[in-house]
C-alpha cells in the first residue's frame, strides 16, 4: 500500500470514496455527541466516572478534560489500526480486544509521561487518567466510530465532541450535586441515589435538544 | 429579686410582612385572570384541569411530607398550588383528565419533594412534570390542542381559529390556506417548507422549490400581521392551557410587581433575548425574524413571568439573573429554530436551571470594600 | 507453558488454519509485545519514587479505578487513606476482608491502646431548669450564642444534639432526658462531637471506665442544685467513698482520674444527686480457689467487706455484696483470686487521652 | 462453606450494582426490557465466570506489572467469544443489545473481580465468586427492567400484563433514558431504607 | 532489561493464546453471521416481494448498474436495487432496494419493493432505532406505510411537505425520514432508466425538473 | 435643602419613632443600689480599684483601665460599696459589677474643668477622653480614645459626626440633637481639634427635619440622608457621605474618616468642658410593651426594671425585652440587668410588634441579596453555615458580615440569617473545621 493510498483513506469514510468535507454533516455530528444524544445521558456511557467524580467541580472540570485529551488519542489509535491492520487483515472480530489494549497502554503511557515530565499537568490531568481506562465512553466511541463508519476527520470530531458533552454533564452535574449537597434531602436517597435522580432529571431537561442538528 | 422574664432570639427582632406562604398565594393570584381567559377559550375542560392538577399537587405534597415524616403543613403554604397551576397551564387543554393528575404528582413526588422540599428542588416542578409528560405521552401532549371557543361554537375549525388570520393569506400567490394547531406549530411548518425546498433545490426541482419557498414565506408574512397579534393578545390561539391570553398574563405579572414578589431582571432578560434572538434567526434567513411574534407566540409571556422568575431554581444574584435569562432566551429560540419542538420555552428553562448552581458559584456580587484584584 | 506453545505449532502448521489463525496472531501477538515492552520501559525508566505506606495500599486495592470511593482513581484513593483523609473501608469495589487488610496496613502505627469514646458529662437534660424561652435555629451552636443557651446552668447540655449531626456513625443519640446517649460499640472515638459541642462537656474516655461524672457544673452547690437536679454540688461524699482516690473535688465539681479509677462504682453508690453515674452492664466477681492460705490480706483490701474467712482458712467472697473492683487480686500473694463474670471491657489497659 | 458464602455474597450483601454502584453503563442501558437484561446478565456472567477462572488459575504466573493489561486481555477475549457466538446463534439479542457487547471489557464489575477477588483466591472460590456476582448483577437488571418494561411498555418478558388500555398509553419515560435513571435512584433508595430498617431491628 | 523482556513476553503470550482462541472461534461463527445476515437479508426481500406476487418462488438478482448514491443516507450506504423475477422467466416484475435515511435518532432502513411502473407494492422497516413508543411505531403496521404502497416518486411526500401522506403523530421526522428516502431511492432509480416507459407523465415531469 | 444621599443596598422598616420621639428628655435620679458593670466597652474589662466596704464619691474611678482597648469606669453616685459581685449584663449571661448604695449624686468633682480646649493640646485631650471612659455611644461601645488617635501613616481628613439613627423606635440621639445641639457642636470642635480635621459633618436622616434644622441653625454643616437601615452604619455612613468605601476587613481611618456617635460627641463635650466622666446617657425606653414611651437621662448602673417602672411598667403582653434598637439590639432574658454606657434604648415589644414567623426552608428569593449593604450573598452565607460548611461561608466572605440584620428582616422564609452567620464567624475565628 503506498503513501497516497493511505492518506486517501485517512481522509475518506472507508466505504465510499468521494464523501468529502461536509460542514453541515460536521456541526449535526458535534450537536448529536454533546446535546441530542450525550454520551452520558442518553447513550449511558461513562456512568460510573460521571457518577464518582462529580461530587467536586474542581475534579469534575479535570476529569473532562481528561477524558476529551484521551478520548482524541484513543480514537486516532484505534481508527487507524482499525482501518490500517485489522480490516486489510481481515481481522475486523479482532477490534475490541485491540481497541481496549490501545486505550488501557495509552492511558497508562500517557500518565506515566505526565507524570515524569510535567508534574503540574500531571496534578491537574495525570491523577484521572488510571480512572479513563474503564471509561466505557472512551472504547464506546472508538466502536461507534467503526459503526458509523466515519472518516478519521469525522471520527476524531465525534470524539472530541463526544468528549465536550460527557464534560458538560459532569460539570453540570457538580454543580448541582454541591447544591444538593446544603440541601435537606431525605435520608434514603442521600449519596448515590441522589446522584442518579440528578441525572434523572438532567436527562429529562436534555430531551428538549431533540432533533437540534437534524 | 425576681424579675419578668422574657423569650430570647438574635437580631433582628422585627420583620416584614411577607412570608413564603403569602407569596406563593400572591403568585396563585396572579396566575388566576390566565385561568379565566383558559375558561372563555377552552371551556370548562380547561378548568377542570387546572383544578384536578392543583388538586393532585396538594395531595402528592401532603403524602410526601406523610411519608418522610415532615410537618405536613408545608404542604398547604401555596407552592404545591403553584406548581399545580404552572403544570395545569403548560398542557394541551383536550388531555385526558388523568394527564396532569399523574403529571403534578411527578412534579411534586419526583421533582421537588425527592430533593427535600421547597426551596431544595433542583428545576422547576412544574416544568419537570411537563417535560416528563412529554417524554411519557408525546401524542396526548402533542396532539390534545383544540381551537379556542371551540367547546362554544361546537365546531373545529383551526384554520380560522388558531389566532393566525387566513385572509391575509389567502390573497397571497401559491399560498394555501395553513393548518396547524398553535401559531408555533403554523410557523413550524414554514420552516419544513424552506427545509423541503432546500431540498427540491438539490434535486433540481426549482419550480417547486420557488412555490414552497413562496408559501414558507406566505405563512409566515400572515404570522406578522396585526391581527394576528391581536388575536395573540387576546388569547384567541390554539395553545396550552395557561399560554392564551397574553393580557391576562400581564396583568397578573404586573400584580405581581406591585406586590414586590417578581424579581423583574429575570423576565426582562429573558423576553428581552427572546425577541432580539427572534429578530436575529427567528425567520427563514438571519436578521429577519418577528420578533413581535415570537414573544406573543407560545408560552413566552407565561414562562417569562412565572416560570423563569421562580426564585428557587433561578441564581440569586441580580448579575446571575440576568445570564440567566439571555441563556434561557437563547436556547428558546434555538429551540424553536433548530429544535424538535416548536415550542423551546419549557424546556429552555430546565435546561438553565441545571446551570443555575454553576452561576451562583461564579457569579457573585462585588463585596462592599473588596478589593478589585481578588476578582 | 510448553504445551502451549506446542499446540500453536501444531495449529500454525495446518494449512487447513492457515491464514485465519497466522494472522491473528501475529498481529495481537506483537502488539501484546510492543505494548508489554512499552509499558515495562514506561514503568522502570518513567517510574517516579512513592511513599512506600501508598505502594503497599495500592497493592492491595483493586486497582480497578472505578471511581465509586469519590476519589478519581485507585491511587489517588491510596493516597488519601495513606494521609489518614479517606477511611480505610472506603473501596466500594475490594471485599471487606481486603478492607480490612488495608485498615491493618495504615493501623500498624496504632497502638493497641484501649478504645476511647466519647462520654457527655452532663446528665441534666430535663432535669435541668430553662431559665428563658429561645427561639431561632434549633442547634447547640446557635443556642448558644444567645446567653450561652436557654438553661440556667450555663454549663449543661443544651439538648439539641449537634454531636448526634456529626456523628458519622449514628453512635449518638439524644434519650429521653433530652440528652445525648452514647453507643459505645458505634463508637470510635473520632472526636467530631467534642470538637462541635459549644458547652464543651463532650470528652474522650477510655471505654473501660464505666463510673463517670455526668456533670459539668462549676456553680456554687447551692445553685447548681436549683439550676439542675442531677448537679454535682462538690459535697466531697465520693472522695470519701473512692478507695483509690481516683476523685477529686475543684469549684465544686467532682473528677474521676481514669488512670486511677477501677470501675467499683462506689462513688456513684454514695454520690446524693446522681451526678455520678454507674454506667457497668454488669461487674464482675471476685473468687477465691482452693490455694488460698488465708492471710486475710484481701479482707483488708476490700472496701465493702465483701470477703470473710478465718485466719489460715480458705476465704469466701459474698458476691452480694462484691462490686468487682478487682483491688483483692492485687494484694493476694497466692494468685488465688480471679474475677469472675460479666467484663464488658478489659481494665488495665493503657490508653491515650 | 466458604464457598456458599462467596457465591451467596455477591446476590445481596455486595450486590454489584444496587451496594457497590458498579457497572452501571450496561445496566441502565440494556433494561429496557427484560429478555436483553437476561441477555446481557448472561454475557456478562459468562465472561465473570470464566475470566475469575483463568485469573486465579494464573495468579500466580501473571508478574504484578502488567497484571492489569493481561486481565484486560483475558476479558476482552471472552467479551469477543460471546459476541461472535451471539451474533452466530442469537442475532436478534446482539442487535439489541448493540454496543453494549463490546462494552463488556470495561465493566468494572469483571476487572473488578478479576482483580479484588480471582487474584487472589483459589480457583473455586473465584468461580463461585463470579457466579454470585453474575446472578447478583443479571437479578438486578431484571429487577430494573422488569420496572421499566412494565410501565415503559406493559408487557414482561414480552408477555402482554397491563393490557391494551395500557400498552396504548404507557408510561413511554420508563424505558428512556430518564426513566432508568429515575427509577434505579428509587430503587437504591428503596434498599437504602430496607437496610436501615434492618439495622434498626438489630 | 531481562526483567522488561520478560512482562513484554507475558503479555504477548497473553495475547496469543486469546489470537488462537478468537481466530479458531471466529472460523466457525464467521461464517455462520454471514449466512445469518444473507438469511435476513432474503427473507425481508422475499417479504417485500411478496406484495409484488405471492409467491414462494420469486428469486431475486442484484442489478449491474452503477451503484446508485444515496445524499440522505447517514453512513455513506449505496443504494442496491435488486431485480425480482419469477423463475424460470428471468425478466424483472419489480425490484427491491434498501432506503437508507438519518432520523430522529438512528439511520432508519426501509425496504421498498416497486413494480415495473416505479410505483412502491410494499415496504418493510429493517433497522430503526427511534423513540420507543413514538418515532419507533414505525415498524408497526400503519397509515404512512399503508399511504406508500402505490405511489411513484413524485408522490411520494407528506402533506406537511405538500404531499399527501400524513405523518404520524407526534413523529413527524421519522415520518419525513421514512417518505423522502423511499422517494429518493424511487427518483434515482427512475434517473437510471429502470422503470418501464409506461409512466410517461412522470417521465415527462421528471424531465421538466431536471432542465 | 440638597439631595439626600445613602448607599446601596438597605431597606426601609417603619420607624415607629413616633412612640417616643415628641418627649423630652427626663433626667430621673440615680436609684438606691446602682450596679456599675465593670465591663462596659469593647476591650478588656477594667480591674476593680474599690472593694467592699469602701466609700466612692460621684465620679470616683472604682474601676481601673487594663490593657490597651480598655477604659476605666467610674461611680455615678456618692455611696458606698456593698460588694463586687456577678450579676446578669445586657449583652451576655453575667458579668462582674460593682454594687454601690447611693447616698447622693451631687458634686464629686474628679476632673478639673477646661474653660477652653484650644488650651491644651490635642494629647492632653484624649488623655481626658480616655479618662473619662467615653466609648462610643451608638452601640459598639469601642473605646473612643483609640479612635482618637489614628496611626501616624494614617491621614485623617473628615470627621463624620452621626446622628442618623436608623435603628426604628430609638429617639434618644434625635432628642439629644434637639435639646442639646451646643454639646454636640462643642463635642465636634473637640473632636475636630483633637484630630486636625477641617471638614467636619453630620450625617442626620431626612425623617428628622427638625434635629437637621437645629443643626443647621447652629452653622453644622448637615449631611441629609435617606431614611434607610442602615444608613447609621460606619461604612454606610461613610459610603454616602463621601462615597469612599471602607476596605473589606479594614477601618475607616484607612480611608482617612473617623465616625463618632452624636452621644459620644456631646460625652467628649461634658468631659472637656466640664470635667465629667462618661456615667450618664441617654435611653429611650419604648415600644407598645411599656405604658408611656419616654427618653431618659438616667446613670449607668440603673436597672432597666427601674426605667420599665418610670415609663408607668409594661401595659399587657411584652413577647421580647431589648437593649438596643429591634434591627441589632440584643434580647434581655430578664428585665434585671444594669444599664451600661452603650444602652441606647429598652424596648418592650409586644407580640404584635415582634415577628414571629416559623422558620421554612431558603426559597433563594435573593431579597437578602438585593438588601445586604455589604452587597454579600447572606443566604448562601448561612446555608452554608447551616451545614457547618464553615470553609465555604468563609468563601462567601462570612466574615466581612457586620451583622446589620437586613437579610434577616426581609427573609420571607423568616430564616435566621444572621444567626447562621455568626455562628460563621465565630467558627471561622476560632479555626474550626479548617479544610471542610
Amino acid at each position: 500500500m503506498n503513501a497516497s493510498a493511505i492518506m486517501s483513506m485517512l481522509l475518506a469514510a472507508p466505504s465510499s470514496g468521494n464523501q468529502g468535507f461536509d460542514l453541515g454533516r460536521m456541526m449535526a455530528i458535534i450537536i448529536a455527541a454533546i446535546f441530542v444524544n450525550n454520551f452520558v445521558l442518553s447513550r449511558f456511557l461513562g456512568i460510573c466516572p460521571f457518577i464518582g467524580v462529580s461530587k467536586q467541580l474542581d475534579s469534575a472540570i479535570g476529569m473532562g478534560a481528561a477524558v476529551i485529551f484521551v478520548m482524541t488519542l484513543a480514537t486516532l489509535g484505534s481508527w487507524s489500526v482499525y482501518n490500517l491492520l485489522l480490516v486489510p487483515m481481515n481481522l475486523g472480530y479482532l477490534k475490541t480486544i485491540v481497541f481496549i489494549l490501545i486505550i488501557a497502554s495509552l492511558v497508562q503511557l500517557v500518565e506515566m509521561i505526565l507524570q515524569k515530565f510535567s508534574p503540574s499537568l500531571y496534578r491537574a490531568l495525570g491523577i484521572f487518567l488510571p480512572l479513563i481506562t474503564t471509561n466505557c465512553a472512551i472504547l464506546g466511541v472508538a466502536v461507534l466510530n467503526i459503526d458509523e463508519k466515519y472518516s478519521l476527520g469525522y471520527s476524531l470530531v465525534n470524539a472530541i465532541a463526544a468528549g465536550i458533552g460527557f464534560t458538560l454533564a459532569l460539570i453540570l452535574m457538580a454543580g448541582l450535586r454541591q447544591r444538593l449537597e446544603l440541601a435537606d434531602v431525605p435520608p434514603a436517597l442521600r449519596g448515590k441515589p441522589m446522584a442518579f435522580l440528578i441525572a434523572g432529571v438532567m436527562s429529562i431537561a436534555f430531551l428538549g435538544f431533540a432533533g437540534l442538528g437534524g | 429579686m425576681e424579675h419578668k422574664r422574657f423569650e430570647l432570639a438574635m437580631s433582628p427582632h422585627v420583620g416584614t410582612h411577607q412570608s413564603t406562604r403569602k407569596i406563593m398565594f400572591d403568585v396563585v393570584i396572579a396566575l388566576l385572570p390566565a385561568l379565566a381567559a383558559a375558561t372563555w377559550f377552552f371551556g370548562p375542560g380547561a378548568l377542570l384541569i387546572v383544578a384536578l392538577s392543583v388538586g393532585a399537587a396538594v395531595l402528592a405534597e401532603y403524602l410526601c411530607l406523610k411519608f418522610m415524616k415532615r410537618p405536613v403543613s408545608f404542604a398547604f403554604d401555596g407552592s404545591a398550588i403553584v406548581t399545580g397551576i404552572l403544570l395545569a397551564y403548560n398542557v394541551p387543554p383536550g388531555v385526558p383528565w388523568w394527564l396532569p393528575i399523574l403529571g403534578s404528582a411527578f412534579a411534586i413526588a419526583v421533582g421537588k419533594q425527592a430533593f427535600g422540599g421547597l426551596g431544595h428542588n433542583i428545576v422547576n416542578p412544574a416544568l419537570l412534570g411537563r417535560a416528563f409528560l412529554m417524554a411519557s405521552f408525546p401524542i396526548l401532549m402533542t396532539a390534545g390542542w383544540t381551537a379556542p371557543e371551540e367547546w362554544r361554537n361546537g365546531q373545529n375549525n383551526p384554520w380560522e381559529t388558531n389566532g393566525i388570520v387566513q385572509e391575509e393569506l389567502l390573497e397571497m400567490p401559491n399560498a394555501d390556506a395553513i393548518s396547524g394547531a398553535t401559531p408555533l406549530n403554523v410557523l413550524k411548518q414554514s420552516f419544513d417548507l424552506d427545509k423541503s425546498a432546500d431540498l427540491a433545490n438539490k434535486e433540481g426541482n426549482h419550480a417547486e422549490a420557488l412555490d414552497l419557498e413562496a408559501r414558507a414565506s406566505g405563512i409566515r408574512h400572515a404570522l406578522s400581521q396585526k391581527s394576528t397579534y391581536l388575536n395573540l393578545l387576546v388569547g384567541r390561539r390554539g395553545g396550552c392551557i395557561g399560554e392564551t391570553s397574553v393580557l391576562l398574563l400581564l396583568a397578573g405579572a404586573l400584580f405581581l410587581i406591585i406586590r414586590g414578589v417578581l424579581e423583574i431582571r429575570l423576565p426582562i432578560s429573558y423576553l428581552g433575548t427572546v425577541a432580539i434572538f427572534a429578530w436575529v434567526f427567528g425567520g427563514s434567513g438571519w436578521f429577519n425574524g418577528d420578533p413581535i411574534f415570537h414573544v406573543l407566540a407560545g408560552g413566552v409571556i407565561l414562562g417569562g413571568f412565572f416560570m423563569v422568575s421562580d426564585m428557587v431554581t433561578t441564581p440569586v444574584t441580580p448579575k446571575g439573573r440576568i445570564i440567566f435569562g439571555i441563556g434561557a432566551g437563547l436556547l428558546t429560540m434555538i429551540i424553536r429554530r433548530w429544535g424538535g419542538y416548536p415550542e423551546g420555552c419549557s424546556y429552555s428553562i430546565l435546561l438553565m436551571n441545571l446551570v443555575t448552581p454553576l452561576i451562583d458559584r461564579f457569579i457573585r456580587p462585588k463585596v462592599f470594600g473588596e478589593v478589585k484584584e481578588n476578582d | 507453558m510448553n504445551a502451549g506453545l506446542v499446540l500453536l505449532r501444531v495449529l500454525v502448521s495446518q494449512e487447513s488454519f492457515g491464514d485465519a489463525v497466522v494472522n491473528p496472531v501475529i498481529v495481537l501477538g506483537a502488539m501484546g509485545l510492543l505494548l508489554g515492552l512499552g509499558l515495562a520501559f514506561a514503568a522502570f525508566k518513567l517510574a517516579v519514587p512513592k511513599d512506600p505506606l501508598v505502594e503497599k495500599i495500592s497493592a492491595l486495592l483493586p486497582g480497578v479505578n472505578c471511581g465509586g470511593c469519590g476519589y478519581p482513581g485507585c491511587n489517588q484513593f491510596a493516597e488519601a487513606v495513606a494521609r489518614g483523609v479517606a477511611p480505610p473501608g472506603g473501596c466500594v469495589a475490594a471485599s471487606e476482608s481486603i478492607n480490612a487488610k488495608i485498615a491493618e496496613v495504615v493501623g500498624v502505627e496504632l497502638s493497641d491502646s484501649t478504645k476511647l469514646v466519647a462520654l457527655v458529662h452532663c446528665n441534666g437534660g430535663h432535669s435541668a431548669r430553662d431559665e428563658f424561652e429561645y427561639h431561632g435555629p434549633s442547634d447547640c451552636v446557635s443556642a448558644t450564642l444567645i446567653m450561652s443557651g436557654q438553661k440556667t446552668c450555663s454549663y449543661g447540655c443544651l439538648g439539641f444534639g449537634d454531636c448526634v449531626e456529626v456523628c458519622l456513625f449514628d453512635a449518638i443519640v439524644i434519650g429521653e432526658n433530652g440528652i445525648p446517649i452514647v453507643d459505645r460499640n458505634a463508637c470510635t472515638g473520632c472526636g467530631k462531637c467534642v470538637e462541635i459541642c459549644p458547652k464543651d462537656i463532650i470528652e474522650l474516655w477510655p471505654v473501660n471506665r464505666e463510673v463517670v461524672v455526668a456533670c459539668a457544673s462549676r456553680d456554687k452547690g447551692a445553685f447548681a442544685r436549683k439550676a439542675c437536679t442531677m448537679a454535682c454540688i462538690g459535697c466531697r461524699k465520693c472522695i470519701k467513698a473512692c478507695p483509690v482516690e481516683a476523685i477529686t473535688v475543684e469549684d465544686f465539681l467532682a473528677e474521676i482520674d481514669p488512670f486511677k479509677c477501677i470501675n467499683c462504682g462506689l462513688c456513684a453508690a454514695e454520690c446524693p444527686t446522681g451526678a455520678i453515674l454507674d454506667t457497668a452492664p454488669a461487674r464482675p466477681k471476685a473468687y477465691i480457689d482452693g490455694s488460698c492460705i488465708g492471710c486475710t490480706l484481701c479482707v483488708k483490701a476490700c472496701p465493702v467487706d465483701a470477703i470473710h474467712g478465718e485466719l489460715k482458712e480458705k476465704h469466701e467472697v459474698d458476691s452480694e455484696k462484691c462490686v468487682g473492683c478487682g483491688l483483692c487480686v492485687s494484694k493476694c500473694p497466692k494468685n488465688s483470686i480471679r474475677m469472675i463474670g460479666a467484663k464488658s471491657y478489659q481494665l488495665g489497659q493503657e490508653f491515650r487521652v | 462453606m466458604s464457598l456458599m458464602k462467596d457465591l451467596t455474597n455477591g446476590i445481596y450483601k455486595e450486590n454489584p450494582v444496587f451496594k457497590l454502584a458498579l457497572g452501571m453503563c450496561p445496566f441502565l442501558a440494556v433494561t429496557t426490557s427484560v429478555e436483553n437484561a437476561l441477555g446481557m446478565g448472561a454475557a456478562a456472567t459468562f465472561v465473570l465466570i470464566a475470566s475469575n477462572f483463568l485469573v486465579s488459575l494464573f495468579r500466580n504466573l501473571i508478574p504484578s506489572k502488567v497484571r492489569i493489561p493481561c486481565y484486560i486481555v483475558i476479558i476482552a477475549t471472552f467479551v469477543t467469544l460471546v459476541d461472535m457466538v451471539m451474533h452466530a446463534y442469537l442475532p436478534a439479542l446482539h442487535k439489541s443489545l448493540g454496543i453494549f457487547i463490546p462494552l463488556i471489557v470495561v465493566n468494572c464489575i469483571i476487572l473488578g473481580r478479576a482483580e479484588g477477588f480471582a487474584n487472589r483466591h483459589p480457583v473455586l472460590n473465584s468461580v463461585a465468586d463470579g457466579i454470585g456476582m453474575g446472578i447478583g448483577f443479571t437479578m438486578a437488571m431484571v429487577v430494573l427492567a422488569t420496572f421499566r418494561e412494565l410501565l415503559g411498555n406493559g408487557t414482561w418478558l414480552n408477555m402482554d400484563v397491563l393490557g391494551s388500555a395500557f400498552q396504548n398509553q404507557p408510561l413511554l419515560i420508563a424505558i428512556l433514558a430518564p426513566g432508568a435513571f429515575i427509577l434505579l435512584s428509587f430503587i437504591m433508595g428503596f434498599f437504602k431504607i430496607l437496610e436501615t430498617r434492618k439495622g434498626g431491628c438489630q | 532489561m531481562i526483567e522488561m523482556l520478560k512482562l513484554g513476553l507475558v503479555l504477548m503470550l497473553v495475547a496469543l493464546i486469546a489470537a488462537v482462541a478468537l481466530s479458531l472461534v471466529n472460523s466457525r461463527t464467521a461464517p455462520l453471521i454471514e449466512i445469518q445476515q444473507e438469511l435476513e437479508k432474503q427473507n425481508a426481500m422475499s417479504e417485500a416481494a411478496a406484495s409484488l406476487m405471492p409467491d414462494d418462488s420469486l428469486a431475486f438478482d442484484s442489478l449491474s448498474i452503477d451503484n446508485l448514491e444515496n445524499p440522505y443516507a447517514s453512513c455513506d450506504e449505496l443504494l442496491q436495487v435488486v431485480k425480482v423475477f419469477l423463475p424460470p422467466d428471468t425478466s424483472r416484475i419489480g425490484y427491491v432496494f434498501i432506503a437508507y435515511g438519518k432520523g430522529y435518532s438512528s439511520t432508519i432502513q426501509t425496504m421498498v419493493a416497486t413494480r415495473m411502473d416505479g410505483r412502491v407494492s410494499g415496504t418493510i422497516i429493517l433497522n430503526q432505532q427511534e423513540t420507543p413508543g413514538l418515532g419507533a411505531n414505525i415498524v408497526k403496521p400503519s397509515r404512512l406505510i399503508d399511504h406508500l404502497i402505490g405511489m411513484n416518486g413524485q408522490e411520494c411526500l407528506l402533506k406537511k411537505d405538500g404531499g399527501t401522506i400524513d405523518a404520524m403523530t407526534g413523529c413527524t421526522i421519522t415520518s419525513r425520514t421514512v417518505v423522502n428516502s423511499v422517494r429518493q431511492g424511487l427518483e434515482d432509480m427512475n434517473e437510471a432508466g429502470l422503470f418501464s416507459d409506461e409512466i410517461a407523465v412522470d417521465e415527462e415531469h421528471t424531465e421538466g425538473g431536471s432542465e | 435643602m440638597t439631595r439626600a444621599r445613602t448607599f446601596r443596598g438597605g431597606t426601609h422598616p417603619p420607624g415607629n419613632k413616633g412612640l417616643s420621639s415628641g418627649k423630652s428628655i427626663r433626667k430621673i435620679p440615680a436609684p438606691d443600689i446602682v450596679r456599675i458593670p465593670l465591663c462596659q466597652h469593647l476591650g478588656a474589662p477594667s480591674k476593680p480599684v474599690v472593694s467592699k466596704g469602701d466609700t466612692v464619691i460621684r465620679g470616683q474611678e472604682i474601676g481601673a483601665q487594663n490593657g490597651f482597648i480598655s477604659l476605666p469606669t467610674h461611680s455615678p453616685v456618692n455611696g458606698t460599696v456593698t460588694g463586687i459581685e456577678d450579676f446578669p449584663m445586657p449583652h451576655r449571661r453575667s458579668g462582674s459589677v460593682v454594687v454601690i448604695e447611693t447616698e447622693s449624686e451631687e458634686g464629686g468633682q474628679i476632673f478639673e474643668k477646661w474653660d477652653d480646649f484650644h488650651d491644651h493640646s490635642p494629647a492632653e485631650i484624649i488623655e481626658r477622653v480616655k479618662q473619662a471612659g467615653i466609648s462610643g455611644m451608638g452601640g459598639a461601645c469601642f473605646p473612643t480614645y483609640v479612635k482618637l488617635s489614628p496611626p501616624p501613616d494614617k491621614k485623617i481628613d473628615t470627621l463624620l459626626i452621626n446622628g442618623v439613627e436608623c435603628e426604628p423606635y430609638l429617639t434618644a440621639d434625635e432628642r439629644l440633637m434637639l435639646e442639646r445641639p451646643d454639646d454636640i457642636i462643642l463635642g465636634m470642635e473637640i473632636l475636630a481639634y483633637t484630630l486636625g480635621v477641617q471638614r467636619c459633618v453630620i450625617g442626620i436622616e431626612i425623617n428628622k427635619p427638625d434635629a437637621i434644622d437645629v443643626m443647621e441653625k447652629k452653622g453644622v454643616t448637615v449631611l441629609p440622608l435617606k431614611v434607610k437601615y442602615p444608613q447609621g452604619a460606619e461604612k454606610q455612613l461613610i459610603d454616602a457621605a463621601t462615597g469612599r468605601e471602607v476596605p473589606a476587613g479594614g477601618l475607616p481611618l484607612d480611608i482617612g474618616v473617623v465616625v463618632q456617635n452624636v452621644a459620644t460627641a456631646a460625652a467628649v463635650a461634658n468631659a472637656v468642658r466640664d470635667g465629667e466622666p462618661s456615667i450618664r446617657r441617654i435611653i429611650t425606653v419604648t415600644g407598645q410593651g411599656v405604658s408611656s414611651p419616654c427618653n431618659y437621662d438616667a446613670c449607668v448602673g440603673t436597672l432597666f426594671a427601674d426605667l420599665i417602672e418610670e415609663s408607668g411598667g409594661y401595659t399587657g403582653d411584652v413577647e421580647r425585652l431589648i437593649s438596643g434598637g429591634p434591627m441589632m439590639g440584643i434580647a434581655l432574658y430578664t428585665d434585671g440587668v444594669p444599664v451600661t454606657k452603650g444602652t441606647s434604648g429598652v424596648l418592650a415589644l409586644s407580640p404584635q410588634e415582634v415577628r414571629d414567623i416559623a422558620e421554612g426552608p431558603c426559597i433563594r428569593c435573593g431579597k437578602c441579596v438585593d438588601v445586604c449593604p455589604l452587597k454579600l450573598v447572606p443566604s448562601m452565607i448561612a446555608t452554608a453555615a447551616e451545614n457547618r460548611r464553615w470553609q465555604m461561608a468563609k468563601e462567601y466572605g462570612a466574615l466581612n458580615c457586620m451583622a446589620c440584620g437586613t437579610c434577616s428582616y426581609v427573609c420571607p422564609a423568616g430564616r435566621y440569617l444572621v444567626h447562621y452567620i455568626k455562628n460563621a464567624q465565630d467558627a471561622i475565628r476560632s479555626g474550626q473545621g479548617e479544610g471542610v
